[in-house]
């Protein structure tokens, strides 16, 4: 036990967004409703943004803003106190991209409904093999 | 599909997870990750840009490249909505409200038009008046979050935040806007034309700034070729450019949030939303 | 002042608790409202108040500005909160749900 | 060997290329239309003409024109059998091209720019696979060469032409691209070249099986030469317009197969290397078991030209088995066979187009008697049945007398015995014709007494030709020079 | 030193993910996947990453909810799964 | 069924003292602003300032008729008395709230809550009046406003009879009297 | 004291578990929706204290306070939708 | 001057932008604004490339910070000749679909374009980029405005077709960011060069196992590759036709060209061929894909459709040279980037010159195509007999090196399905010729004779120029491919 919990701290966001991926993409490949499929697909994008943001993370670091001096005087920054910046800004990217994607899913879902009346596939795929 | 589904998924979970095997423990400071590059960013930002916030730094300055794409992926997604929706075709079933008595009318015949203006107003079937209480709330908060909003923007090189943030919220204080009122009023004071402009000039910003650098004898992007242009000190001229990059992501995003808004809910029609 | 800082603390985890156990607890959907609209309220402005007690621990102009922003939270959330539980109720009127009345359990 | 640097074949291939908008620019114009076609023709006749002194003297001609990989070029390369071919494609499109009009115009075809233009494309595409330098060329321009030829063969636009187009195509394209192009790549692959030696291209890369394999698949592969599985689109591909048939079976498609398969035997494989494994009678049996049914088919066949195309198909094994007995003399046969078949068998489809234009018969059971009515035809046709069946005072003979003495040559009985045999079927096949158009009675002629020919235009190019196979008994010497100055290129000797 | 709140918020966040694609009413999913970006977003403060929480916090509770709600709004509530 | 009046239709009236009107609100928001910006931002470089400046000079022209639709000079008497209200409010929900709290942990609740709506009339006319009396019954536990509207008619839903007798009782008089209407 | 801020910040974790039971499971969509507005109020809390945790208050500040107006404008669109939809049988002037 | 690599994609974003803006303000404006942005795009590729083939590999430094630091952009060969294909074919698509968008977008011309210039931004810096994450940022831009366009296309159909395609082009980016997210943890890196000197140390690292699997699978479903292509042919057929004939050439071959880039400058070759040994995995796969492509392409009934599943098979050859781990593959793969792209946009040039006067290309509609619109379909026809391989034309010369690879490798059932499914296209092609030669509809054409005179109805002149000349293309690029890959594709290679 005492062995177990440092690897269960070591891993476990890891761990975590693979399960958190699975979901999303069990959501996207197998739920029937679109916008269903939808929300998996975002699901499956934080997923990533886990991932990214848990290769960031650094123990004992603040956050990845240099505080500046009180008197105006710039301390010497050391890398180690610091989160690494670098997967924030990717992922903030991410963000923007997966908001923006999201943006356009659902204004095609409200297209697909005013055409056909439906979300769920089965249906749609009823009244497209129909025409 | 399902069985599909949860093979696909099983065999992927089981290629992450094998992935993980290897991995260095979450939060190791000595990780190839937090070593390589993100040690120069941390150590010389502050130095180079004068930018406290790194997040920012990188986001504008060292990768301001990419940031410039996530800003057209933005515009691009505003653009498809509108292109996608946007609905200019009259119908031919209108109703109007009388303004002063609230008593509606249906009118069927696509001839007759009554002229919208103080009088009448042009509702759709899905007309519920605002209520009371929420409006005058919103009323009250919108221009503290517009406020907020800006100070977001403003702030992106102190504290978390900037462009993108503060325009989601400015967008989302517009949204707000439509949903104590209705989304008519939200349309009339800013007009389609003007977030179609804004959403383009934002980016336009953006990229005018990148693009400025090069006759100004830097590559693409650098923004310390603009210390002639800019007053004040030249070692703050990175952080001043940043920050006009930031203003047009702001108005961008701003501007975007509120065409996919406006499109989604009134099916482009931009006459009654929720 | 430490003391009164972790009053506070408890006191709006007191309150926050109440809204859970309130939500729980509850027979309908319109008397769970209740303790999540208010309750929570309340504990926002007791935690924040500690909070900002314990910030200005080290007082300077900036730390006392900082203190006034947190309560421009509690500000908005007191303007927001009943605006957003009223809204709530009305949806459930409208949408037609019916309330959770003792004479109907009784009968 | 001295090697010359010229731009004229390319010139000679591009002639009729560059003809095409011209042609198309003057399709309201019909005889501004034909006389550019004539232009080209002789153009392109005369410049293949002028290199033929340098490769009688031994000379080659070589054009580079583009780099696609080392060893393999675009280029060209005259030597004495390309002009051999060369000379007889170019000729004869002259003439052709005055039948046309005739038939054409006789007919009142639709699409006649069509025609010309992918008449024109179709010579440009013969003359360029003559010149080829190596086997990718070649096969450029065999592939062009068979697309050029299906709106042709499909011209008539209807389901009968539509069936025979989509044969034709299948079988064409299906072997080149399934067969050809693997070979071809295959042996690039091997060896690293596919510029045609005298020698072969391979120098012990190949075991036996596997060359056998090969061999088959370029044999094969080049369905244009009719060997025998793979010969029934010719037949089919009769409904096409008789000028289409003249040039398909006597001057451009055909021969372009075969003359293929000379070159992958003495270019690529060398004789020796095809001797040492003895895969040369492999192929001679097999073209000698198209001769024999090819032959036996076209006795039953009652349409004038599907006879005509069996026998096509037959005539063309002759010039595979000569050059496949690997010996001079058949050799010199099989190649000298190309030009006197051209010759004899354009002159027979002449005569067939001819008669359809002037009576609108297809059959031969309607022919009888019409011997009176059209006398020039039926002589002509009586030369060309004759150089085809090898008789004496017409080319035919030459050629089939180099194929026996190959034979002999290469002790081979049972291909004397074939060539033999089946020179009597030839003979079975086409007597019966001209005994039925002119030994009649008067009961039984279907046709009035009146001598009715076809037009001028129609008439003159078969007699020509039935005369120049008739000349070639008497002068073979272009043609036998150059076949003999290609056999020892090829032999070393 | 974060480690417990970490985890403890990380399992809310996979509770939500799962009550989200399972309810069968859009716009239960919509208000869940709403409860989801809270999760998200108070993970990635926990995390250190201001500026993503912030994005996430704007986006994710603002925003994207709202064009969810919208999307349904034009749509319909009604799922089968 | 009613319908509340919009808000937003400028009402009519003279051009300068239309214009006048808009200033004032314009310049009250202004200042409003400016003093948010200044707690937000927390710092006073002079680039900072600017921006801050352009800010509220944007907010406040292009959404002063939000905040301040119709200006009127005793608004700054109204947010006096707002400010005096106020503590008392906060009282009044603290007070209330141990209530809710004594509820939600009473092992017997539901036989002490007995939810119900009330409905009843007040003669407030402003918006914001209503709105505030609104938020302030939501916050005052055991009742929530249901719908108020611009005739000053309530529905409230309360938790028990205990809640709903209070009402509107001395809070209506109390936001009366803040907004200087009568009850 | 950093401690202490823990264990509320553990404590507010905890209940948010009682809120959430209400999301996942509330009966109706509105029952979701007080769950998931509970959830918010504490958020904003929570994150205040990772701010203490982190000693970087005036970072967390901004993001709670976005926080605060964020969740109220999907609060209010999310029941604004049973404004117009639900309603729209009952009480509009369609029939 | 030095600024030509960043003005290949800058103008055209800068074109974007102004083109949006005129949308609002003068309509008229964004034709000729797009059309001035890709010009200089153009110039500005074409003069990229002639230095790079002078004095080799470019470097350019976004914001001036040096590589690892910053985004550069680093064009060598392989990249100037995908951007000058790509800025081509997207300059002469936009002059040749003035009309046909006007026909297509009833009164959103100017945003198309907008969206179009997006497009083509995407895949300019694409390819430009020298950074994994900057990459996927302009697949994304990529994939949002295909996403776009699509769903304008068929007013029933596309946006189904538009909403699955997100579902899976999100799932194919995501899975490419997740490798380059395992790679950035076990390197600490994003640009490429550096990601790779960095690697030669990990090679047997699960990490970056895990990243390569990752990455190729995310790009062979953007690519759609084979048993991940099930968006591709709904997608491609449903979307305007001034759509489909850009990204029909261009989207799957971009995914290619970085397919291929990450091959060889991230993961190196020696790590996929000599340390991971899947070569032969992935060419059986590219075999069965190659056939099971032309095998679908021989079901449909719709000539765009069938275009579409043609796509998925010339993909496969691209992978199984690819991956045929030899330099002759190799060449014939990017040789067949080139190749494709330009017989593609042929094709579906002479299909929207086609798809302009006959609104459905159902190929029962085609009949008698030949006699009404000639030009038209001289072009088709050579970029037929292209994509069959014969042999003038390109792609004959790109499938010549991708066989020999085959036989080098010992791939003879890679050989083979090259073969079989040149023949299948082959027939598929001939069945539409002789659909649109065989005027089945007119009953009076007995023998030959009276055939009535057909009108001849051609496209607009800017279609069938630009139709003519990049047919035309097809045989000059395949005569000078022994150029081509002697002076850009084998010292890319060395």
């Amino acid at each position: 036990m005492t062995d177990l919990l440092p690897l269960i701290v070591a891993k476990y966001n890891y761990w975590l967004y693979v399960i958190l991926m699975m979901i999303g993409l069990y959501a996207m490949i197998a739920k029937n409703n679109l916008i269903k499929k939808v929300v998996g697909m975002n699901i499956f994008q934080t997923a990533i943004i886990l991932f990214y943001l848990s290769i960031g993370y650094k123990k004992d670091a603040t956050l990845p803003i240099v505080e500046v001096g009180h008197e105006g005087q710039e301390a010497v920054v050391r890398a180690l106190d610091y989160i690494n910046p670098l997967p924030h800004v990717l992922m903030l990217t991410a963000i923007v991209v997966s908001v923006a994607t999201f943006g356009v899913a659902m204004a095609l879902a409200v297209r697909i409904y005013q055409r056909y009346q439906t979300l769920e596939e089965d249906e749609l795929r009823m009244r497209l093999s129909e025409e | 599909m399902k069985f599909l589904g949860f093979i696909v998924v099983c065999l992927t979970g089981a290629l992450l997870l094998y992935g993980t095997g290897q991995f260095p423990a979450w939060g190791d400071p000595g990780s190839p990750a937090s070593t390589h590059l993100s040690n120069y960013y941390i150590e010389k930002t502050v130095e180079q840009t004068q930018v406290p916030n790194i997040v920012t730094a990188v986001l504008a300055d060292y990768r301001g490249f990419d940031t410039m794409f996530e800003t057209s992926v933005i515009f691009c997604a505003g653009l498809t909505c509108f292109l996608l929706l946007r609905d200019f075709t009259e119908k031919k079933e209108r109703f109007y409200r009388h303004r002063p008595t609230g008593v509606i009318l249906h009118v069927k015949d696509s001839e007759k038009v009554l002229k919208v203006g103080k009088e009448f107003e042009h509702i759709d079937k899905d007309f519920v008046p605002s209520d009371l209480i929420i409006k005058t709330v919103c009323r009250i908060l919108i221009p503290f979050i517009q406020i907020y909003a800006l100070y977001v923007v403003a702030h992106g090189d102190f504290s978390p935040g900037g462009g993108f943030q503060g325009g989601v919220i400015f967008g989302s204080s517009l949204i707000l806007l439509a949903i104590s009122y209705d989304l008519k009023t939200l349309v009339e004071r800013i007009k389609e034309k003007v977030l179609g402009i804004f959403a383009a000039v934002g980016v336009l910003i953006y990229v005018g700034i990148a693009t400025i650098c090069m006759p100004m004898g830097g590559n693409f992007l650098n923004y310390g070729m603009l210390a002639p242009l800019l007053p004040g000190d030249p070692r703050h001229v990175r952080a001043l450019g940043m920050l006009g990059v930031e203003i047009g992501v702001g108005l961008a995003v701003m501007a975007v949030m509120a065409i996919i808004y406006i499109n989604i809910v009134s099916e482009g029609r931009h006459d009654e939303g929720l | 002042m430490d003391i009164l800082v972790i009053l506070f603390l408890v006191t709006g985890l007191l309150f926050f608790l109440g809204g859970a156990i309130g939500i729980i607890r509850m027979p309908d959907f319109y008397s769970r409202l209740h303790p999540a609209g208010k309750l929570d309220t309340l504990g926002i402005l007791a935690m924040v108040l500690g909070l900002a007690i314990y910030n200005l621990h080290h007082f300077s102009f900036e730390s006392l500005l900082l203190s006034i922003k947190m309560f421009l939270i509690v500000f908005f959330v007191f303007l927001s909160s009943p605006t957003a539980t009223h809204s709530i109720v009305d949806a459930g009127m409208r949408a037609g749900l019916r309330h959770w009345t003792k004479k109907k359990r009784k009968g | 060997m001295e090697t010359i640097i010229s731009i004229k074949p390319l010139l000679a291939v591009l002639v009729s290329l560059l003809v095409i908008p011209v042609l198309v620019s003057s399709s309201d114009k019909p005889n501004v239309r034909e006389s550019w076609t004539f232009i080209a023709g002789i153009i392109k006749f005369l410049i293949v003409l002028s290199m033929l002194p340098a490769v009688l003297q031994g000379k080659q001609i070589v054009l580079t024109l583009f780099k696609i990989a080392p060893g393999a070029d675009i280029a060209f390369r005259v030597d004495a059998l390309g002009m051999l071919f060369a000379l007889v494609a170019s000729s004869l499109y002259i003439i052709t091209s005055m039948y046309s009009i005739g038939y054409m115009r006789g007919l009142k075809e639709h699409g006649q720019t069509r025609f010309a233009c992918f008449f024109a494309l179709a010579i440009s595409a013969t003359i360029g696979a003559a010149f080829s330098a190596n086997l990718l060329t070649l096969y450029l321009f065999y592939e062009v060469l068979s697309l050029a030829t299906y709106p042709l063969v499909a011209h008539h636009q209807d389901a009968k032409s539509k069936r025979a187009g989509r044969r034709y195509l299948i079988f064409i394209l299906g072997t080149s691209i399934g067969l050809v192009l693997p070979a071809m790549l295959y042996c690039y692959h091997a060896t690293g070249t596919l510029e045609f030696a005298s020698g072969g291209i391979f120098t012990g890369q190949l075991s036996k099986p596997a060359a056998t394999v090969l061999l088959l698949m370029f044999v094969f592969g080049f369905a244009k030469s009719g060997l025998m599985p793979f010969h029934s689109w010719l037949p089919a591909a009769m409904v096409a317009p008789t000028p289409v048939s003249a040039l398909l079976h006597a001057v451009a498609v055909v021969k372009v197969g075969v003359f293929s398969i000379i070159r992958v035997i003495t270019g690529i494989f060398g004789v020796h290397f095809l001797l040492s494994f003895n895969l040369g009678a492999l192929v001679a049996g097999i073209a000698s078991v198209t001769i024999i049914i090819s032959s036996c088919i076209a006795l039953t066949q009652d349409e004038f030209k599907r006879r005509l195309a069996y026998s096509t198909i037959g005539q063309l094994s002759y010039i595979v088995l000569g050059v496949a007995l690997l010996t001079p003399k058949g050799m010199t046969g099989g190649m000298l066979h190309i030009a006197m078949h051209a010759f004899g068998k354009i002159t027979l489809f002449f005569c067939a187009g001819a008669i359809f234009v002037a009576t609108g018969k297809k059959y031969i059971s309607q022919m009888v008697g019409i011997g009176k009515r059209m006398p020039v035809t039926m002589m002509a046709f009586l030369i060309g049945s004759m150089s085809i069946i090898g008789l004496p005072p017409t080319g035919g003979f030459i050629s089939k007398w180099y194929l026996v003495l190959g034979t002999l040559e290469g002790d081979q009985m049972i291909l004397l015995f074939v060539l033999l045999s089946s020179s009597l079927l030839n003979a079975a096949y086409f007597m019966p014709v001209f005994y039925k158009a002119f030994f009649c009675t008067e009961e039984e002629s279907m046709f009035e007494d009146k001598i009715e020919e076809a037009p001028m235009m129609c008439v003159i190019p078969l007699v020509i030709t039935a005369l120049i196979s008739f000349a070639l008994f008497f002068v073979p010497q272009p043609f036998l020079n150059l076949a003999q100055l290609a056999v020892k290129g090829i032999l070393g000797g | 030193m974060h480690w417990p709140i970490d985890l403890i918020v990380l399992t809310f966040v996979i509770f939500c993910a799962i009550a989200a694609i399972s309810v069968k009413d859009l716009l239960g999913t919509a208000i869940l996947f709403g409860a989801y970006s809270f999760m998200m977003c108070l993970l990635w403060a926990i995390m250190g990453a201001v500026d993503v929480a912030f994005t996430e916090a704007s986006v994710g509770a603002g925003v994207s909810t709202v064009f969810f709600v919208a999307a349904v709004f034009r749509t319909s509530r009604r799922t089968k799964d | 069924m009613k319908v509340a009046s919009d808000s937003l239709v400028k009402n009519n009236g003279k051009p300068a003292a239309k214009f006048l009107k808009s200033f004032f609100s314009f310049l009250i928001t202004f200042v409003l602003m400016a003093f948010t910006w200044i707690v937000l931002s927390g710092k006073f470089e002079p680039l900072l300032l600017w921006l801050g400046g352009i800010s509220c000079f944007l907010v406040s022209y292009y959404f002063h008729d939000l905040l301040f639709p119709d200006l009127k000079p005793e608004y700054f008497m109204i947010f006096l008395r707002f400010i005096k209200y106020c503590p008392w409010l906060i009282l009044e929900i603290i007070k209330a709230n141990f209530h809710l709290l004594y509820l939600a942990f009473h092992p017997r609740m539901k036989d002490l809550i007995d939810p119900h709506i009330i409905t009843f009339k007040t003669n407030l006319k402003s918006d914001i009046a209503i709105a505030t009396l609104a938020n302030s019954i939501t916050l005052t536990p055991g009742t929530i406003t249901v719908t108020a509207d611009s005739d000053g008619v309530f529905r409230v839903h309360s938790i028990d009879r205990e809640s709903a007798e209070a009402l509107p009782g001395i809070m209506l008089e109390k936001v009366a009297k803040v907004f200087g209407e009568d009850i | 004291m950093t401690s202490f801020f823990l264990s509320v910040a553990l404590g507010l974790c905890f209940l948010m578990l009682f809120s959430m039971y209400r999301a996942l499971f509330g009966p109706t969509v509105l029952d979701r929706l007080i769950g998931v507005n509970a959830i918010g109020s504490k958020t904003v809390i929570l994150l205040l204290l990772i701010g203490f945790l982190y000693d970087r208050m005036d970072m967390f500040v901004d993001i709670a306070l976005a926080y605060a107006f964020l969740n109220f404008i999907a609060v209010l669109a999310a029941s604004r939708y049973f404004h117009k939809r639900k309603g729209l049988y009952e009480e509009s002037f369609m029939d | 001057m030095d600024n030509y690599p960043v003005l290949i994609v800058v103008t055209p974003l800068l074109a974007a932008l102004f083109a949006g803006l005129a949308a609002w303000i003068e309509e008229r404006l964004s034709y000729p604004i797009a059309l001035i942005g890709l010009a200089i795009s153009t110039f500005s590729a074409f003069k990229v490339l002639m230095r790079v083939i002078a004095s080799g590999t470019i470097q350019y430094r976004m914001a001036g910070w040096a590589p690892p630091i910053g985004i550069e952009y680093r064009i060598d060969l392989l990249n100037a000749m995908v951007l000058m294909l790509v800025s081509s074919v997207a300059f002469l698509n936009l002059i040749a679909s003035y009309k046909s968008v006007e026909q297509e977008t009833n009164d959103r011309a100017a945003s198309f374009y907008t969206v179009y210039l997006l497009f083509v931004v995407g895949l300019l810096g694409v390819t430009a980029t020298g950074d994994l994450f900057n990459l996927y940022v302009l697949i994304e831009i990529t994939s949002l405005t295909s996403y776009a366009m699509v769903a304008l296309g068929d007013r029933d159909r596309a946006p189904l077709a538009s909403l699955n395609y997100i579902f899976i082009g999100v799932i194919g980016a995501s899975f490419y960011l997740l490798g380059v997210g395992y790679l950035y943890m076990q390197t600490g890196s994003l640009n490429m060069a550096d990601v790779s000197r960095i690697l030669q140390s990990h090679q047997g690292s699960s990490i970056v196992l895990t990243a390569f699997i990752l990455c190729m699978i995310g790009l062979w479903i953007k690519m759609a590759f084979f048993p991940l292509h099930v968006w591709l042919p709904n997608a491609y057929s449903y979307s305007p036709v001034a759509f489909s004939r850009v990204v029909a050439p261009l989207m799957t071959k971009v995914m290619i060209y970085i397919m291929i880039r990450l091959m060889i400058t991230v993961f190196g070759y020696d790590y996929i061929f000599k340390t991971l040994h899947l070569s032969s995995a992935v060419v059986w796969l590219a075999t069965i894909a190659i056939l099971a492509g032309a095998i679908m392409a021989l079901a449909q009934k719709n000539l765009k459709k069938m275009l579409t599943y043609i796509i998925i098979c010339e993909i496969g050859y691209m992978v199984g040279g690819a991956w045929m781990g030899n330099q002759l593959g190799m060449t014939g793969a990017i040789l067949h980037i080139l190749n494709d792209a330009l017989m593609t946009f042929a094709m579906f040039l002479a299909v929207g010159n086609i798809v302009y006067k006959i609104k459905d290309v159902d190929l029962s509609n085609l009949t008698g195509l030949f006699g009404k619109m000639p030009w038209t379909m001289a072009g088709l026809v050579l970029a037929a007999f292209s994509i069959i391989g014969v042999p003038p034309t390109c792609g004959f010369f790109s499938k010549w090196y991708l066989i020999l690879a085959a036989f080098e490798k010992g791939a003879y059932q890679f050989a083979a399905a090259l073969i079989i499914s040149s023949l299948i296209c082959a027939v598929l092609f001939f069945r539409v010729f002789e659909i649109c030669f065989f005027n089945t509809d007119s009953k009076d054409h007995e023998h030959g004779n009276g055939h009535p005179q057909i009108k001849i109805e051609e496209a607009p002149v800017s279609m069938l120029i630009i139709s003519g000349l990049v047919s035309l293309s097809l045989i000059v690029v395949g005569l000078f491919s022994g150029t081509i890959v002697n002076t850009i594709i084998l010292p890319f290679l060395k």
